[in-house]
């Protein structure tokens, strides 16, 4: 079973580039209408931090989730 | 006219140079005036607030900078927080509808540029052609066809019938300039 | 031949300026607030067969464009403070060799990266005393579009008149500025070209004054006339010579190949200096807002002329001193701590006071700290 | 990671452009060092002048921003004056590569303990995109207006054949290999080079019909090349492709522990 | 606590005066007249735990130089006028950031490569005026073999102190010369170090003035005070700002940092002045000639004086007008074309004559140049 | 072959020492350019600062002695400006890779049509034998009195990965092969580089127990090992030696060539 | 049967350094007590060239004799 | 004594420059006199004629360069006719036994200085010490003993019986100088 991850968005340094959106393997971040970043789907984030490594301006941060199984 | 003062004012990359640039053209071309145009340059030009300022004048323009501008166009926000200050008193001033413009005493335009922009032309790519057929109208810089002409001489090719389009909104916009004038109290500055 | 009318930015008056006197060759480096002039000659010279280049850096362009006029073509390059430093020793060696050439310098807050888009004049003493030795210096300071284009006009002439590189002083004002201008027309500018050598190649000395007018002819590479050409001391065949009588020679003559003819080279404007007790000097930029002083001053009712230096060095002793030796208070107003104030002072008799209208903040000076220097304005 | 801890957070949003891929190389860099574990007293981080040279400004070690093109030679003197220092040089591919390439070439020739992260975003970014000696032939630029007629250096193959002890490549898009690169380069004692591809969607992007930084980042993947591949690739196949991985990796000793060395010799009598 | 007698060259003699001042670095291009500089600290850094280090160019050296300094080591270069001109974008920049550091410049003949190993005072005005922008400058000059000994220990002392680029304006006749000296025993020698910062390293800001004399304490890189450093405007905490009340604050300070302390700066000797008439003012190899001249002329029974001055930008202007303002004659004696005498005629009062003896072939100037600008002598 | 036709026989004899290798090097490349078969007028010939820089003052030749470093750069703006002009840089080992590496890079990057010359005696002899980034590790100098711990570049491999056209390194000793790199080098369109091991008894040669230019001649003759055999070397068995031969031997298109076409394609309105 | 070459110096250029000498095949130079380089035995040189070719001072000079057989 | 100047001149390359220094630093360690020492640089020290200068006085020495020397020493013709021009008049010369020199008013000695310390010392490297130690027999700078502590001191370590020699060997030309004292008829000069 995949790693599960907890996506959150640091408002005021996106600069909404949709870079972390782009290259997110389960499309589950999308551009807002004001050009900020948001999680759309933040239940199928599996932790690959792809979009946290890419983020030019250290805005998006992936925690991995306690796997309480 | 005497000295008069323009500031052209929004995001990096809203094009506000270009039109800034092209108004100075236009009365160049089209006009017995002197006028001079100078913008933000560096990074300043490139993120956040930036701007361009025309002076247009009857006579020989010597001090070069605008420092107290008779008008004031501002499309967003920071731009607006950035270079309202020294606004003139009863300044003019033509503020996109987001942006939370405190009223200082002249008249005072609450237009909706980006979104009419957006939704008439379906990009907001000319905004800065908008705001500039919008401003002309106002102050009758040139006729607009002159002013037409300048534009479409600057623009990129392949966008002249946008370009063209945009210079008509801009004036429709114009029209309905008193619905959209808002006379606000005036605001303690705290500064 | 009629005027041309257009809206003109500094920087883009200093590459048509140049182009229209026959410039061809342009090597640089890009630093703000001069890169405009790279570019647009980037744009300009291939069309006309000419040859931009950017180089790997400052030094590499001083270099080529001295490479560049030996080889038989009007030169120029563009650059602001940290550049103008890097240039200095191959200005030297310009010198030294008198090879034409056109340094363009817009000039932005220092010292060091300073504040790069903001204006300054803080690099003025550096155009005279910045390479090591005893150098001449030939340097304009324009202060408008216009002007941009006049004087880099007449500095392109310059160096190829008096074979040495010639400073366009501007500054982030004017450099950045849009303006209308109103040139005349091409066929008005009378352009001057190097002199050529007389005699046989077989004969031909590099460095021998042939018609006494203390500059010698230079023929351009591939022209059959071949010869040597050193920084080093050297003799009237160009070869190297330590002899106290021959450097002392050929030094007194880079020095006098200017002097001699430097009333020409004076060129400035005045306003009200007859009718008037005090006198505000300034240049570039900073003269934007001199003119504004000394117009609000008229208006007050005070007497006051202003002199509007174009040419810096060689410093128009004899115009200041004439302007300014029967008034009570001379101004002289620049964006800078004081550095041709120094000059004036040099010129100037004790009892006359001068004061100094400065400003080195980045920030444009303003008419108002003008007229503050001004006596009576109160 | 907690990219956090080694920021002056006070100092973000930082200055660059949206998209911008110097900020995705700047957060590499924090996680080499933080993988290094070094004390962050005892790092100093160089740099010269260009958008890439803002970068020291965000990170909280000891910051110097010199003049264009000298940080190596700077850093050369932190590192020689006092070699317990670990000292990163943070550079552009005009800072680096155009006016400052004699003296990457010379430290990487001395092997001095330096360790130099160019990032290569194809242009001037600062100065509003000029092209520089990086920038492929045919690119547009604010002073090449008909195209780019020059060649660009490869400065991974330069660097190696300078003598630098390890010298890799890497993109903003691949950003783990490009992470790893840091990690094994601040690993060495002697002089590392790293080309980090970023992209300036601003100038470089905008120009040359690549609109957007994702599409900068495409083009990055599309034209990667791993160097274990490109052994096998003709030199026309390579051509305008990026090849990424690890050019050199040895074992030479460092300056600075050499010139430590000749000092005990003399003060020992033995020179 | 001995004298320390022995014979010794100038370019040794400021090797001396460093390493006495605890100088422990020292990166350097060789350059003619001033290798045995670079020669002499090769030899005698690395036993001492120093280093020295031959960079790539001049540049490199005076990067790393202003690096070492960082770093926490006191640090010199060395050079002649191609590379004081090379050096002097960074000159600016270690004046910007307060970088503690010394730039010996052995001048010789110029411009450009001159004469390599004959003797001139040709960048006197390069060392005020050389990098661009307004700024301070820090420089002495010795007029012989002791003087350089001593003048370049207090160079270091000052650039600790003051925390910015001190220039060691020697000349090939200085720098080459070897001559009997008696220096001070080491322990005479008052050695001053750069200031440690009181506060926590949290606290700390590095442009912050703590006690008021202008001048910010310098942590050592490692140290444990992190801190950000850059050649753009700056504020306290070091980090770039542009609004012109900061600029203008940082660049008033780097200036008032030594004007307010310019009085204690003012090294000189003189010689004679109270029963004179006449005033030559002399500087480095001049001066030896100039005190020759002033001998004879004493002889001759001429009531002249004899000013020597050791530093020269801040320039002694009290002293000067002090010395001179009671004159009917005053003679700059230099090897150039003319560079300080510019300063004393911007100082001095029109009536009082002021003459040059001058000369810049690089040939030292001789006494009897020097009295024949004297009146009275025939 | 009449050397005296290409020499400006007033000047002689040179100021180099007796045994010098410079003098050696001179008559080499006046042998390649006769070869080559230039118009003298045509020809120009650039060097820096050194005593290989004052070779130019006896070539009868367009001739320019310039400042130290920056020859490559005057000769840039020379051959673009006027490219059918055949431009000769002739330079030392500490005008040509110390203060001036970055220029020649440069060039070799661009493949600019000049032909460098670098006199390579391991010392600066101009100002007296202090040591430059091609002295041996351990030679003394007078800035290495204890023996130098610089590794010296190998300008050859340096050249080639910066794209030189041309790259070949011959010595003093080996005059003919010498004589026929000049030959080769000139004969290229685009940029070549050829390094000639010069000696200089009075510096180099005294202080590193070579007590004679004979005995510096054949140092070069013992320690030279042919490209082709070296290839075949382990590295530590080359540590010291002389690789000699042809490094480099290309055909990309000449720089100022390059860039007459594009501006016949702007003028022809293709651009 | 090898060339035959005549060989003369040119004194005033000649410094001494002793490389002809010594690299001559047939070892027919030799410094005179004066320091210049003579030719102590004209009739056996080959014309090799090679002490031309290496003197860096072009003070020795060969030419080809003609060779009437 | 007052100003007394010494140029001491040959090929670069003869070791006058070590010489002259050796001189110097003898009057700095044994005597209380004041002196200075200067010398050619770059390409002229190397090739051609070179020469060190010494200047040593009573009283502090102020213009630190030769102008009329009071001495000359020129062991070649190139040395001689490039340095003997400015001799003070009546000046002493000693010139090697191969130097052409005119007579200038004061006593010239003419030595086989080079021909002896080769047939004696089987090598022309020390010749520089030679001349100094007939140099200091002439004028007795300072005391034999103190010459030789001077002088071995600052010559490279294996090399000191040969210097040693070479003092000796000075000594004895010295005693000789008389011999080789040469009065010639003034020549008119023609430069
Ligand atoms: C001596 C000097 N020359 C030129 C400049 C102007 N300049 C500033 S940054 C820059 C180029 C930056 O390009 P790069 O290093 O690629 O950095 P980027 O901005 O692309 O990250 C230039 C030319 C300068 N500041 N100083
Ligand atoms: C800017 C500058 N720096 C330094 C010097 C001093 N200088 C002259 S020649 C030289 C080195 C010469 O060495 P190299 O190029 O190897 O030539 P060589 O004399 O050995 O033939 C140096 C450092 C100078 N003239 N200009
Ligand atoms: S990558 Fe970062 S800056 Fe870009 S859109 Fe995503 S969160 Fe925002
Ligand atoms: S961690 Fe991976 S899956 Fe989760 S949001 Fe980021 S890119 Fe998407
Ligand atoms: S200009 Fe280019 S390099 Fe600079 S911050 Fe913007 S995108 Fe990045
Ligand atoms: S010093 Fe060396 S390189 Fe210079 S001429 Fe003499 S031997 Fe040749
Ligand atoms: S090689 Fe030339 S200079 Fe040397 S000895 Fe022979 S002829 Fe004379
Ligand atoms: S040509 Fe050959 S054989 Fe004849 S002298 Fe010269 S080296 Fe000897
Ligand atoms: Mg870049
Ligand atoms: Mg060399």
């Amino acid at each position: 079973m995949p790693k599960k991850g907890e996506v959150s968005i640091i408002e005021k340094r996106c600069k909404g580039c949709n870079i972390c959106a782009t290259y997110c393997p389960k499309k589950i971040l999308g551009l807002r209408e004001d050009g900020k970043m948001e999680v759309k789907d933040p239940d199928n984030c599996i932790a690959c931090d792809l979009c946290e490594l890419r983020c030019p301006d250290y805005a998006i941060k992936v925690e991995v989730k306690e796997n309480n199984e | 006219m005497g000295r008069y003062e323009i500031r052209l004012s929004g995001a990096g990359g809203q094009g506000l140079i270009l039109a800034g640039f092209i108004l100075a053209e236009a009365v160049v071309r089209f006009t017995d005036q002197e006028v001079i145009q100078t913008q933000s340059y560096g990074p300043e030009a490139r993120g956040g607030a930036s701007k361009a300022e025309v002076i247009i004048s009857d006579e020989e323009i010597d001090y070069p900078q605008v420092t107290k501008p008779d008008f004031l166009l501002a499309l967003t926000q920071e731009a607006y927080n950035k270079y309202n200050r020294d606004l003139k008193e009863y300044g003019t001033m033509i503020v996109d509808e987001r942006v939370d413009a405190a009223f200082r005493g002249g008249p005072t335009y609450v237009v909706p540029i980006q979104r009419k922009t957006q939704e008439r032309l379906g990009t907001r790519l000319v905004v800065n052609v908008v705001s500039l057929a919008l401003f002309n109208h106002l102050h009758e810089v040139v006729p607009v066809d002159k002013l037409q002409e300048a534009v479409l001489e600057r623009v990129p090719r392949g966008t002249e019938d946008l370009n063209k389009k945009a210079l008509e909104l801009g004036q429709e916009l114009a029209q309905e300039l008193n619905t959209y004038k808002v006379f606000r109290e005036e605001e303690e500055e705290d500064e | 031949m009629s005027e041309r009318v257009s809206l003109m930015q500094g920087n883009e008056a200093s590459v048509e300026g140049a182009l229209d006197a026959g410039v061809r060759f342009y090597a640089g480096y890009p630093i703000t607030p001069s890169s405009e002039v790279a570019e647009d000659f980037a744009a300009k010279l291939p069309p006309l067969g000419g040859k931009f280049i950017q180089m790997e850096d400052e030094i590499a362009s001083m270099a080529a464009i001295v490479g560049a006029s030996l080889a038989g073509k009007k030169a120029v390059t563009a650059t602001s403070g940290p550049g103008f430093s890097l240039k200095q020793e191959i200005i030297g060696f310009a010198n030294m060799i008198e090879a034409p050439c056109v340094v363009i310098n817009v000039q932005r807050a220092g010292p060091s990266t300073g504040l790069p888009t903001s204006p300054a004049q803080g690099d003025m003493m550096q155009a005279r005393w910045g390479t090591h030795g005893d150098h001449p210096a030939l340097a304009v300071a324009p202060s408008s579009v216009a002007d941009t284009y006049l004087l880099t006009f007449q500095a392109v002439n310059w160096a190829e008149r008096f074979r040495m590189p010639v400073m366009v002083m501007l500054d982030e004002t004017i450099g950045h500025l849009r303006e209308k201008v109103i040139l005349p027309s091409r066929e008005e500018m009378i352009i001057v070209n190097r002199k050529h050598p007389q005699g046989s190649p077989q004969s031909f000395q590099p460095y021998d004054i042939e018609d006494e007018d203390l500059i010698p002819p230079l023929p351009p590479y591939g022209s059959g006339y071949r010869f040597h050409t050193t920084g080093l001391y050297h003799d009237e065949t160009g070869f190297p010579a330590n002899r106290p009588e021959i450097t002392k020679r050929l030094l007194d003559r880079l020095h006098d190949k200017i002097d001699r003819y430097k009333e020409t080279l004076y060129l400035y404007d005045s306003f009200g200096l007859r009718q008037a007790n005090q006198l505000i000097i300034s240049y570039g930029g900073a003269a934007r807002s001199a003119k504004a002083a000394w117009r609000i001053a008229r208006e007050k009712g005070l007497l006051v002329g202003l002199l509007i230096l174009k040419t810096i060095w060689p410093f128009p002793e004899e115009i200041v001193a004439q302007a300014g030796h029967d008034k009570n208070n001379i101004v002289v107003a620049e964006m800078n701590r004081g550095q041709l104030i120094g000059e004036v002072e040099r010129i100037m008799d004790k009892r006359i006071p001068i004061r100094g209208a400065q400003r080195a903040d980045g920030v444009l000076i303003t008419p108002e700290q003008i007229l503050a220097q001004l006596e009576g304005v109160n | 990671m907690e990219l956090e801890k080694y920021f002056r957070e006070n100092k973000l949003p930082h200055i660059w452009c949206p998209g911008c891929g110097h900020g995705t190389v700047m957060s590499s860099i924090i996680r080499g060092i933080d993988k290094a574990g070094w004390d962050p007293n005892k790092v100093v981080v160089v740099s010269g002048i260009g958008c890439s040279s803002r970068a020291p400004g965000y990170m909280d070690f000891n910051t110097l921003h010199t003049v264009h093109g000298r940080a190596i030679a700077f850093a050369t003197g932190i590192k020689l004056a006092n070699p317990e220092l670990k000292v990163i040089v943070l550079t552009g591919d005009g800072d680096g590569a155009a006016i400052g390439g004699n003296h990457l070439i010379h430290a990487c020739r001395r092997n001095i303990g330096i360790k130099v992260v160019l990032f290569n975003n194809y242009i001037y970014g600062m100065t509003s995109g000029q092209y520089s000696p990086m920038t492929p032939e045919g690119s547009l630029a604010t002073t090449s207006p008909y195209g780019n007629i020059e060649p660009p250096f490869d400065l991974c193959e330069l660097t190696k054949s300078a003598n630098a002890n390890f010298v890799a490549r890497g993109t903003v898009y691949h950003t783990r290999p490009l992470i790893s690169y840091m990690e094994k380069a601040f690993a060495k004692d002697g002089f590392s080079y790293v080309e980090a591809i970023s992209q300036c969607p601003t100038y470089y992007g905008r120009r040359n019909r690549l609109k957007s930084p994702v599409e900068m980042l495409e083009w990055q993947k599309k034209n990667s090349v791993d160097i274990k591949k490109a052994a096998d690739m003709e030199p026309e196949e390579l051509q305008g492709k990026i090849v990424t991985g690890i050019f050199a990796d040895r074992e030479k000793e460092e300056y600075t522990a050499r010139y430590d060395r000749l000092i005990s010799e003399i003060q020992g009598g033995k020179k």
